[in-house]
């Protein structure tokens, strides 16, 4: 079982629907750590996106993803539009020419992703950001898709791990970006770019096992 | 959410003709990607410098684009930082051969925006120098946080590059003066309440009737402590001591005493607060010889102020003097 | 109540206090009676010019006084008009021998207290005139209300009378020329929130989160009509159109354009408004050739936004542009 | 019986007494209509009165009188500043050199500072303004000194007549001074300068027939 062309494109709108819908979350969770717009860039951002699908439906996977990065970054700002923009340029280099993914290479596009977004923004793992989401993830794929693992379980397993992670940081105290100010006064407050970081990743559980 | 706007995803464009429609003999406007720039520019000989930042903060960045001051300003969505795409179309416009000052606060999403941009223009053959303004006492420097923001000291940089760049000096000179204004500045800031992020409709954090928040930054966020509200001259230690010891002044120094408001705080409050922090400041022996008071980097409609101390010599006090000519400052012509 | 103060009896003094440590190379702050007034005068030959009003409305008018501006400015109690001792002295203080010209905000104590001050003056042998400002459209003007009340166009007048004074124009012609600003000058004013009085402590009207006041004075009075919030564009529509229909204003008539801040509305949502004043403005085929923009005459913490245009002369249009060098308005020196 | 010179010194510390106590209130009364300031403008103003007191307590009424209202055109501001100003010059005006007043002297005395407001602020009975209060005082002293009442009678009369003098300020729409600018929104609101202005007439009944 493989992750299709057509897929890749209903993950996307899916992931835009889903950052529409939790706009206003996003924006919440953004307030008392944060200044209040994580949502509002997102769905700027993904919306970008959207408009330019069209164009490149009939593109390689490589190019998708590209295209998607170089839109968030040119749409988004702040600090999320080139940690994302990262994300999906990184996961584009590795599935450059490919017109579908194994499970092996959408684990290998996470991984490259979170590569991306941690050269970008120097964030360790438990700093409170979207890294806590997306390293628990890439690692969860890898080990799937090494073990043998079936497309849908893995997806489901990188879902439950992604959420995991954004309960994880939680507790902890910001060493990134605008919740660090904060110090200890970020802890008990859940980070915004985890959530929406899991947000994309439950969009491709979604997509991809239950059909878009 | 009670705001002189139309439709909040709106707001900026809006502004931006505003102001394209207010100041077009000083400046032009461009769209997409979005910037305001200096009409006369590229400027034979002269660095060019841009700053740029997330809307809301006006005058800053836009109402400084001018003679003396900035050639560009890139303007984000709402406390966001802008997009590469802006700063690299307006270090092209601005670029007359001698180089290219990106003057950038630190926060992270400005410094990544920013870097990519500068690398990018450098990839098209252009030279350019980032310095990034850090003078928030507020935030504890250290491996443990993204570093304290930049906030008042932006202003005090941006002018004085402003006036080096228009006496021809080099990029390289410019970048050092703009480190130096950064180096011996600190800054301070309080809030009397929160403000609402036109797209967001709430306040970004609540405050009780009785309560203030020292040690904000200016995107409306949380600052370090809540408090209870204080008469202006407890502000006004709260706000100088944490300055006047972090940089290590000595008697008889001359300072820039710089008391902002947050957007929503009337004169007549800042002149009260001036009055406290100038006997601070001359009680602690340093000399007062410039000042710049009003609101000129703001949270929106925030309540509050915020101070910047800057340790002047010769060579900061003449840049400061020199003319200059903006829709927000304007000297000397 | 959320202030940067310290007792509310003390606010106007300690701010008096600010702004002599501030401005003590423009201006000199004297107490008891209290008046602010240009360190070089008298100056030979020309007429002085003094105005003042309550406290409250800064920059106005205190941040008005300097070179091609006014020579004195005496601040009242928060929005209290000044007593006719301050207004006194500052005249005598100013006098040059040529005269003393008062511009006087049409409100029942600004003109009684002027007028008892004006007659003071003339029994010590000092030429005074008074032009008394009366722009605001908001207030039906017939002999059943104290009249039009005087808004923006106040700095406006201050503004060109200061230049023409500068030129050493006569005390008539001063006058005259301060009559023709009147004459030629409209505002409407709206606010989103009341303000408070500190001696008052609580809002001087209440406003439901989703109404505004439409018509509102200088005073945190309240206004003509409340009615549900609306969006920006209505707003520049609800204060543009009693403006343009009140003077007759002909096709390509040029006019400066001057939307001014209440106190607690930051800069953003002026220039939102500016964009529409200057659409519909240039929709009725007037040419806006001239604008102003900024908090300039406020009522406290107050919300909200007035609009003047003023229709332009070659006399007026000189005079505007010519230097001025004031703690609050500044360009050409 | 008649007013002696301790007897007008103490009126007048008894109304900076009233104007302390009712500061609030006039505050209160002059904000929907005005810019809740006459309270805060009239205690200042009789506060310094209070202050020139002692200085003046040897002299004759008419110059008590006219030194009040010196003292209250420098200090009070506003509209209220010159009106009581000119109520107490010309109260002096007719007591020069008196060191004791007959209720015909009384009655003078306002009627001839009712005429120093009306000359300064120009309001007519039924503007909304402290004539509605000041000129039914006056009349009622007027008439009670023609028809040979008591002093006692004739101050309470008065008293009663200022009150009810307030009262029909309500439902009037005002044509002079800041409330004029409201229009019709006027209507339904007392007026604060004739309620201060009742508060003076008051404390004379209350001090001088009660004794102070
Ligand atoms: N250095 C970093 N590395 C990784 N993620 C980061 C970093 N800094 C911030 N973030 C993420 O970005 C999110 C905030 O994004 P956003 O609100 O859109 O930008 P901004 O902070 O500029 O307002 C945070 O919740 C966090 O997850
Ligand atoms: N022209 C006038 N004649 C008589 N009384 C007046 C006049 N204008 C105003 N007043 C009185 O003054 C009172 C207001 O005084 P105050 O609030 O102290 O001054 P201001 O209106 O300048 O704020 C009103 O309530 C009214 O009674
Ligand atoms: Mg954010
Ligand atoms: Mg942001
Ligand atoms: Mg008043
Ligand atoms: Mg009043």
């Amino acid at each position: 079982m493989t992750i299709s062309r057509d897929d890749v494109l209903s993950w996307i709108k899916n992931c835009a629907a889903a950052l529409a819908d939790n706009r206003d979350y996003l924006i919440e969770l953004d307030s008392p750590i944060g200044d209040g717009d994580h949502g509002a860039n997102m769905n700027r951002g993904f919306q970008a996106v959207l408009g330019k699908l069209p164009d490149i439906a009939d593109k390689d996977i490589g190019t998708i993803f590209k295209t998607v990065g170089f839109t968030l970054i040119s749409t988004v700002g702040g600090a999320s539009g080139p940690l994302y923009g990262a994300l999906f340029m990184q996961m584009g280099a590795v599935s450059d020419g490919k017109i579908e993914l194994t499970l092996t290479d959408w684990a290998e596009a996470v991984e490259a992703g979170l590569n991306g977004v941690v050269l970008r923004g120097k964030a360790n793992h438990g700093d409170k950001t979207m890294v806590d989401a997306l390293m628990p993830s890439a690692e969860t794929l890898k080990a799937a898709s090494a073990n043998g693992m079936s497309l849908p379980d893995a997806l489901r397993e990188c879902a439950h791990a992604a959420e995991r992670g954004v309960q994880d940081t939680i507790p902890l105290i910001a060493r990134k970006g605008r919740a660090s100010y904060l110090g200890q006064r970020s802890i008990g407050h859940q980070d915004p770019g985890a959530t929406s970081s899991s947000l994309l990743l439950q969009a491709a559980a979604h997509t991809w096992v239950n059909g878009s | 959410m009670k705001k002189l706007i139309n439709e909040p995803e709106h707001v900026v464009y809006e502004e931006l003709h505003g102001i394209a429609a207010a100041h077009h003999d000083l400046v032009e406007v461009c769209f997409d990607p979005n910037y305001i720039v200096r009409r006369d520019v590229p400027l034979k000989g002269k660095v060019g410098i841009v700053s740029g930042g997330g809307s809301g903060h006006e005058p800053m960045h836009g109402g400084f684009v001018g003679y003396g001051m900035l050639d560009a300003a890139c303007p984000g969505a709402v406390f966001t930082s802008p997009t590469p795409d802006q700063m690299l179309e307006a270090t092209k416009r601005v670029n007359a051969g001698a180089g290219v000052l990106h003057i950038v606060k630190n926060y992270t999403g400005d410094i990544m925006n920013f870097e990519m941009a500068a690398d990018l223009a450098r990839d098209q053959g252009i030279e350019v120098e980032s310095v990034v303004i850090n003078d928030d006492v507020a935030v504890e420097d250290s491996l443990y946080t993204a570093g304290r923001r930049g906030v008042g000291a932006t202003v005090l940089a941006e002018k004085i590059c402003g006036a080096a760049a228009e006496a021809r000096r080099s990029l390289k000179d410019v970048a050092d003066i703009c480190r130096k204004v950064n180096d011996r500045s600190r800054s301070m800031g309080m809030a009397l309440t929160s403000c609402i992020v036109p797209h967001a409709g709430k306040p970004t954090f609540s405050l009780a009737e009785d309560e203030m928040e020292i040690g904000i930054g200016i995107h409306g966020e949380p600052g370090r402590t809540r408090m209870k509200l204080k008469p202006a001259d407890e502000i006004g230690v709260l706000l100088m001591t944490p300055i006047i010891s972090d940089l290590p002044y000595k008697n008889g120094d001359e300072v820039l005493l710089f008391v902002n408001g947050m957007g929503g705080t009337p004169l007549m409050e800042l002149y009260v607060i001036y009055n406290r922090a100038y006997e601070i400041a001359t009680r602690n022996e340093l000399k007062v010889s410039r000042n710049l008071i009003g609101s000129y980097i703001t949270s929106l409609e925030m309540a509050g102020c915020s101070i910047t101390l800057l340790k002047l010599d010769d060579e900061l006090t003449r840049f400061w003097d020199a003319p200059v000519r903006t829709a927000a400052l304007r000297w000397g012509m």
